[in-house]
């Protein structure tokens, strides 16, 4: 029983780890600071949450000192990745590649 | 058979942090670089629980905990130095 | 490993110092005495550290009849932790003195500067 | 298992070295340099991690990466103007 649980834990990080892969090769490979910011903070929070979810297997006696990581990730990572795409957006360091309309001005009646 | 897959995850988490610094490291513009130290937290949380599952300490946990809640302070910090000036 | 952790101390001591030296601006050179800072913990913690031993807080996986044969000295783990601080409190003092300066001369040139000199 | 330890170790040196040499460079604007010093500190905390003091790393995190950094762009957005030289 042991034994099993070992491996579907082992199994779980290895697919978190391939998120955070992922992720972590979309923040490479991207060609924009927005696409960037959706490929690299979701992937990354998806296999954070899975490599916990792993350990909590394989450990089960430290399953609440993990549920807690997982929380505070919910809490602040989505959070700091929008209040980045906000910076980038109001301080008008990053520009729209020509041809693209940028809705977001249009709706809030910025200038940028 | 856990051991080599836990081996393996930690190779790919390896990989990457690799991917995450190179961004770092040649960024156009500052927006990129704190997004790249951003998921280079978020990897090294995962890092240290993979400590702390080799060494078998509870106690290395904690330093996630706070790394889960201070990367995020970093991060608003450098973004409303960017937006217009603390 | 800890030889390693041991070089890449002194290696981030020799990078402080050379930045500190070399640069002309004046928050330029507290960055690399942070950095030159963090060198000197990582020497200290790494000196501190034995092979095979776990880390010195008595849970449940380190008892208290076993913890003089597996856990390493926590001296210099406490010597570290009260520099950490210290050396916080120097790298403010060292920003409240640049924000003095810059509003006396309206610059930050360290070659601005020059009424000690004679 | 305990082997996994040493390559954990020399990418985080090989990655503070790098970072180090970032945050000295002069051509740097200087945002850019004090975040990099930032990374320093992120890194030798995980090191601190892997050398058996879990209390330095949770200091170093708290105070070394996250109080340093903010007391630096403090600064940096109370002289903007003059930091360029």
């Amino acid at each position: 029983m042991g034994e099993l649980l070992d491996v579907v834990g082992g199994l779980l990080m290895v697919a978190g780890s391939g998120f955070l892969l992922l992720g972590a090769l979309g923040l490479v490979r991207m060609p924009d600071l927005y696409n960037r910011i959706q490929a690299a903070t979701k992937a990354t929070t998806l296999g954070t949450l899975l490599t916990l979810l792993g350990v909590a297997f394989i450990r089960p006696e430290w399953a609440l000192k993990l549920l807690l990581i997982g929380i505070f990730l919910l809490f602040t990572n989505p959070l700091s990745s929008q209040v980045l795409a906000r910076a980038a957006h109001r301080s008008g360091l990053v520009r729209l590649p020509a041809g693209q309309v940028d809705r977001l001005a249009e709706d809030t009646g910025e200038k940028s | 058979m856990a051991e080599f897959l836990i081996n393996l995850a930690a190779s790919l988490t390896g990989v990457a942090f690799l991917a995450a610094l190179w961004r770092f490291f040649r960024g156009p513009t500052p927006a990129d670089r704190v997004l790249a130290f951003d998921v280079l937290t978020i990897v090294s949380i995962a890092g240290i629980v993979f400590g702390a599952l080799v060494e078998g300490r509870f106690i290395y946990l904690d330093v996630a905990l706070v790394y889960g809640l201070l990367s995020f302070l970093g991060v608003i910090v450098v973004a409303r130095y960017l937006e217009r000036g603390l | 490993m800890a030889y390693i952790a041991m070089a890449t101390g002194f290696i981030l001591i020799l990078i402080g110092l050379f930045g500190a030296l070399t640069n002309r601006n004046i928050l330029r050179m507290i960055v690399a005495f942070t950095v030159a800072d963090t060198g000197v913990n990582m020497v200290i913690v790494a000196i501190g550290y034995m092979h095979g031993r776990t880390a010195p807080i008595l849970d449940v996986a380190v008892s208290a009849a076993e913890a003089a044969a597996r856990i390493i000295d926590p001296v210099p783990q406490a010597l570290v932790l009260t520099a950490i601080v210290i050396g916080v409190g120097v790298t403010a003092l060292m920003l409240a003195y640049t924000y003095k300066l810059y509003e006396k001369k309206r610059t930050l040139d360290i070659a601005q500067f020059t009424e000690l000199k004679w | 298992m305990s082997n996994l330890f040493i390559p954990m170790t020399v990418l985080l040196c090989a990655s503070m070295i790098v970072a180090g040499l970032m945050s000295i460079w002069s051509k740097r604007s200087l945002p850019i340099v004090m975040l990099s010093s930032g990374l320093v500190s992120l890194l030798a905390s995980v090191q601190y991690l892997l050398l058996a003091a879990p209390d330095v790393a949770m200091t170093e995190a708290a105070i070394g990466s996250g109080l340093t950094t903010f007391l630096f762009f403090f600064v940096l957005s109370r002289v903007r103007g003059g930091a360029n030289g």
